[in-house]
């Protein structure tokens, strides 16, 4: 499917949608129900340089037309990951987008340099905005400089283009997409989970036991949509769009919004088959809307723009 | 394999208190390995609510090629679930997780099936199972009380059975391992599913024994994909030492993992 | 019902719920379905020094389990509201809480004086945070200096205590609930609208007139939640929770995270007869409670809480 | 008075392409007061879809406390809606807005009702009551094509009525304003319904003459109290001149309104 094609810095996509990190593991239980050849790509689940177990459980909540998760980043550690997550990926026909998280700028650097030389790896999404653990991250995901510096930090290191996963927590997100592109970033993947929370009424505490967690799902669709049109109009770098997609209608407002792919997160979970059927059905909307080639529908919406930042319901 | 499928259903109904029998139809049932296995099933075809929600497999026919279900419509999920009716159908996925292993018993064994509450259902595949096995089978069942109670007579023709309610309402009062106590109940063989509270109280009393034990957790996948239903096991160490519920379990042998 | 009635700054409340500002209008169309004496308090339109006919239509967009609004805060100026809205609703035995609006600090100031001189207005409601109109507003709603700064104008001009809303388009909400804490205010209102945008696939362009709005609705209320658990925790005064407000659980829920009275906004559109209904379910939720009175649940989530807000999924 | 209801669902039928005739029996039937006027649904009882949807009373039967309407089912909650059966009930707010003036004219003059597409569905009504106050009506009715086309045979029992289709599919060829042009229509009394650029071309051509044009704006409450759905209108000065579709409207006298 030609018309569905998308080159990015350091991916060559068959197709503009991948799962989105965290909601898809390493890949080992999707490969179970479908081919992930199928897939544009696969963003894998956040590394850290050490093994994390994360948080305690109950670790996710579901709240209207969303849910809410504080998982801690689990996951193998860079070793592992490096000894048998991402080459088993290798039997796959599908670029891998490494997400990168960490704690300091150190360990970031560390897992971001040597994960980079993996094979498959064809870029890497560094996690400066993940709301659920305890130390670092999101105090990088919401001030500029911080992650500025991180970003420059990284792509010393990295032997493969460097995607900013962005924060939504946050008032100016125009103003932290241009320092990370003014850093060196090669692309911008938004938007990670907006900080929220709901409590049982029954026992009278936070359902999750982290308290806090991440919110996503279709709930969060319209604050990503205007990131991402306020985003891409100021940045010269392309942005993988996230948040609430669950329909190629979905994908196509991403589109106009300014994204040049999509990744879906928790709809996952819904539907485990979503990425397969969205892709098959992208040709037909294209036809529908006389697009020869969905990388056309990137940006349309913006028209006679003026910046909509400082206005008050 | 798991399969994604619109399932029809076949029969509908209301069996106690919020307490619901649904009877599936569909490939899935010639994919179910056991008992102890669950399904993770979509309750609107909407936005809300978004989840799946995982329900044990209670008993299975496969020459119909259906299973039946008994869950507690409690939640805005369940709730939604509860109002389809006979040939609606229902987006099921399954079957999820690793069930109970009735080889573990032997014929002429005795095993000792503990229930409680919304527990209880998967205890009933297995109890037939073990039955055609010649496996000797005494059921211990918990309910809070008696307009609560379900499927004590089916319970009571594959083998002793006891009831207990909180309030005594039916059967004998107190908790389930009161009962095991009193009539100081003789096994070969445990398996058990309900609330933590009540898994830990069996782990105390029967550590080191042959047993196994059903968890629950929150989930979001239900595949294994998300990291939602984890827990640490016994002899863990930080970051490596841990399970997935849905699917390493939901049933584990007993002692092998920390009850949160 | 006195395990309902609530004592706040300048509020004697019957009970602890109320319509939110710009999803009642100024009462009258309401007065038309019951009586609104029922209500614990009405938050009225924004009011501003001059008439304002808002942003041009399509003002409101539908989004999952929420929606999009960007009415611009429409509104027959002061003067009328003075002479003709305000005494109109003298008739009925609920106090006013008047949200006051504007573009500059002098207009904020005229507006708070008078306003506050009326009889039934026995508060104001600072509204630092619209994100609706072409200009000011927004930036007094994610720069605590400046939103402090006005906070301290208009407790000098008001005869009533002076409540200030908050926008939840921020990354450090506990900062600005504290200065605004600082500059004076009596109470906090939270949370505004999320900004957000849908684009119509038919026409590519986004389907507000004014390309951006305010996500409110069942949507962003764990957003909302987490956010009152956070303040609560760290201010002496009280808030008046809101966001997607629609059942009697979540009353229960927002108090169990530390508001001390709700308000229900766009569930008014769904369900116009849904604040007596609440007001009416709310006694029985205490019973099953065990609550003698709903002013012991405020905070209730908190206890174990070490504060929360550097964590990363 | 308005009220709010769960209507009965008498009858709920396909009567052309993606286009629903619904009949709701209840108590808001009493409150109608005369052709034009909505009523605002809820499509489900859940939170998504959130908002109510606007629709026009096609017909009235009160005999029966019942009345019409006609929909088409094309975005979200248009589609559940008609997945509603017979016999279900409605979350129903109304009746909304003030109508038609249908004495606007008198016995022995002429009416010329326009509809576009699923602005027709209120001319229904209109055209009885005028035809009971013996007002000559004609009716032209434009679609998309013929599978769009309802009721044609409906109205034309009430008087002359031409049906134009933008592709000629069926009728004539082209836009309403065509057939009125080639037919040079005469007319005491205009009242019409339907999409902007179609009321706006009207204007043009009868601007001065007596006319009622009925709007659509995207709502939030429906009641007057959100101010969604605001126009200017013509002699409007900034923040003073304008209009709220929902309680001001959908009907205003032609030329009244800004029509952006
Ligand atoms: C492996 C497994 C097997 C189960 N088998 C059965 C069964 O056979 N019969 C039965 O009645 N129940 C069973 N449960 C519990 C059942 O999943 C929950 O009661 C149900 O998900 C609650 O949904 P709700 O819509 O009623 O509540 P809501 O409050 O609407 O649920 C909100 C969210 O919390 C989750 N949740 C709430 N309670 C539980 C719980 N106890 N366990 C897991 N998730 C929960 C829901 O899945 C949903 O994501 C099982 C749970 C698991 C993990
Ligand atoms: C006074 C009035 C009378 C109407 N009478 C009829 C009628 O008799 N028959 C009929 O088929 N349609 C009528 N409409 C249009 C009808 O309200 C919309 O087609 C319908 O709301 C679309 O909802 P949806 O679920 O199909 O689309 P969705 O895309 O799901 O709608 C999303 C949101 O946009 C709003 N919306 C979308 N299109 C319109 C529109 N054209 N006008 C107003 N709101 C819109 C919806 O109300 C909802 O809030 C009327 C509209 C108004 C204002
Ligand atoms: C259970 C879960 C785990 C997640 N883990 C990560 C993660 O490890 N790293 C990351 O950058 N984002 C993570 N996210 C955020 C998603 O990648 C995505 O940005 C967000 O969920 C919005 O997309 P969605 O609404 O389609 O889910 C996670 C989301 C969920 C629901
Ligand atoms: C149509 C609409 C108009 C609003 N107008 C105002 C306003 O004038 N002033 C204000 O402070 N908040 C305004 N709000 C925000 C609400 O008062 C409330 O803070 C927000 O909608 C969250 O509550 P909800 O989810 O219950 O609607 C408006 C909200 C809506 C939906
Ligand atoms: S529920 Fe997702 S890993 Fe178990
Ligand atoms: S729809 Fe709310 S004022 Fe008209």
């Amino acid at each position: 499917m030609k018309c569905l094609s998308v080159k990015l810095p350091g991916l060559d996509l068959k197709n503009p949608v991948m799962p989105a990190s965290g909601c898809f593991g390493f890949g080992k239980e999707f490969a179970g129900l479908y081919d992930l050849s199928q897939l544009g790509a696969i963003m894998i689940k956040a590394t850290t340089l050490e093994p994390r177990f994360g948080n305690p459980t109950p670790r996710v909540a579901e709240t209207a037309a969303g849910m809410l998760n504080a998982i801690g980043l689990q996951n193998p550690g860079l070793e592992q990951v490096l000894a048998e997550e991402l080459p088993w990926l290798e039997k796959f026909d599908v670029p891998i987008i490494a997400n990168v998280a960490g704690t300091e700028t150190e360990d970031y650097a560390e897992v971001a340099e040597r994960i980079s030389k993996a094979p498959n790896v064809k870029a890497l999404e560094l996690n400066i905005s993940c709301p659920n653990v305890k130390k670092g991250g999101i105090t990088f995901g919401t001030v500029p400089e911080i992650a500025a510096e991180l970003t420059k930090r990284v792509k010393e290191v990295s032997t493969v283009p460097v995607y900013v996963k962005l924060s939504p927590n946050i008032s100016d997100i125009v103003g932290m997409a241009k320092a990370v592109e003014q850093a060196g970033a090669d692309g911008i993947t938004m938007i990670n989970t907006l900080l929220g929370m709901r409590i049982d009424i029954k026992t009278g505490k936070p359902i999750l036991a982290n308290r806090s967690g991440g919110l996503s799902g279709p709930a969060v669709k319209p604050v990503a949509i205007r990131m991402i049109y306020e985003v891409s109009q100021q940045v010269n770098i392309p942005i993988i769009g996230m948040g609430g997609i669950e329909s190629a209608d979905d994908i196509i407002e991403y589109f106009y919004a300014g994204a040049s792919a999509v990744a879906v997160g928790t709809m996952n979970f819904t539907d485990p088959f979503i990425c397969p059927k969205l892709i098959e059905q992208l040709p037909s909307k294209l036809d529908e809307l006389g697009a020869a080639h969905i990388s056309e529908l990137t940006g349309r919406s913006w028209k006679k723009y003026e910046p909509n930042t400082n206005h008050c319901s | 394999m798991i399969l994604q499928e619109q399932m029809r259903i076949l029969a509908h109904r209301n069996i106690a208190k919020d307490i619901f029998e649904m009877t599936l139809q569909g490939n899935i049932t010639k994919e179910i390995k056991g008992p102890g296995q669950f399904v993770h099933i979509r309750t609107s075809a909407g936005l809300d609510p978004l989840l799946r929600r995982p329900i044990s497999i209670a008993s299975v026919d496969t020459d119909e090629s259906c299973f039946t279900v008994i869950y507690r419509a409690e939640g805005k999920g369940t709730k939604l679930l509860s109002e389809k009716k006979p040939d609606d159908t229902a987006d099921v996925l399954g079957p999820l997780g690793n069930g109970f292993p009735a080889d573990a018993a032997a014929a002429g064994e005795t095993a000792l099936l503990v229930g409680g509450g919304i527990g209880v259902p998967p205890l009933y595949e297995l109890s037939k199972r073990l039955n055609e096995k010649g496996v000797r089978v005494k059921h211990v069942l918990g309910f809070e009380r008696a307009e609560k109670v379900f499927y004590s007579e089916q319970f009571s023709l594959l083998g002793e059975t006891h009831v207990a309610t909180v309030d005594g309402s039916f059967g004998t009062k107190g908790f389930v391992t009161d009962t095991i106590d009193r009539e100081n109940m003789e096994f070969d063989q445990l398996y058990a599913c309900g609330p933590i509270p009540m898994l830990k109280a069996l782990e105390e009393r029967f550590h080191g024994r042959r047993g196994y034990l059903s968890l629950e957790q929150r989930m979001g996948c239900g595949i294994g994909a998300c990291f939602a239903c984890v827990c640490h096991t016994a002899d863990g160490a930080e970051g490596r030492g841990y399970i997935k519920v849905c699917t390493d379990g939901p049933v584990f042998p007993i002692g092998k993992v920390v009850l949160a």
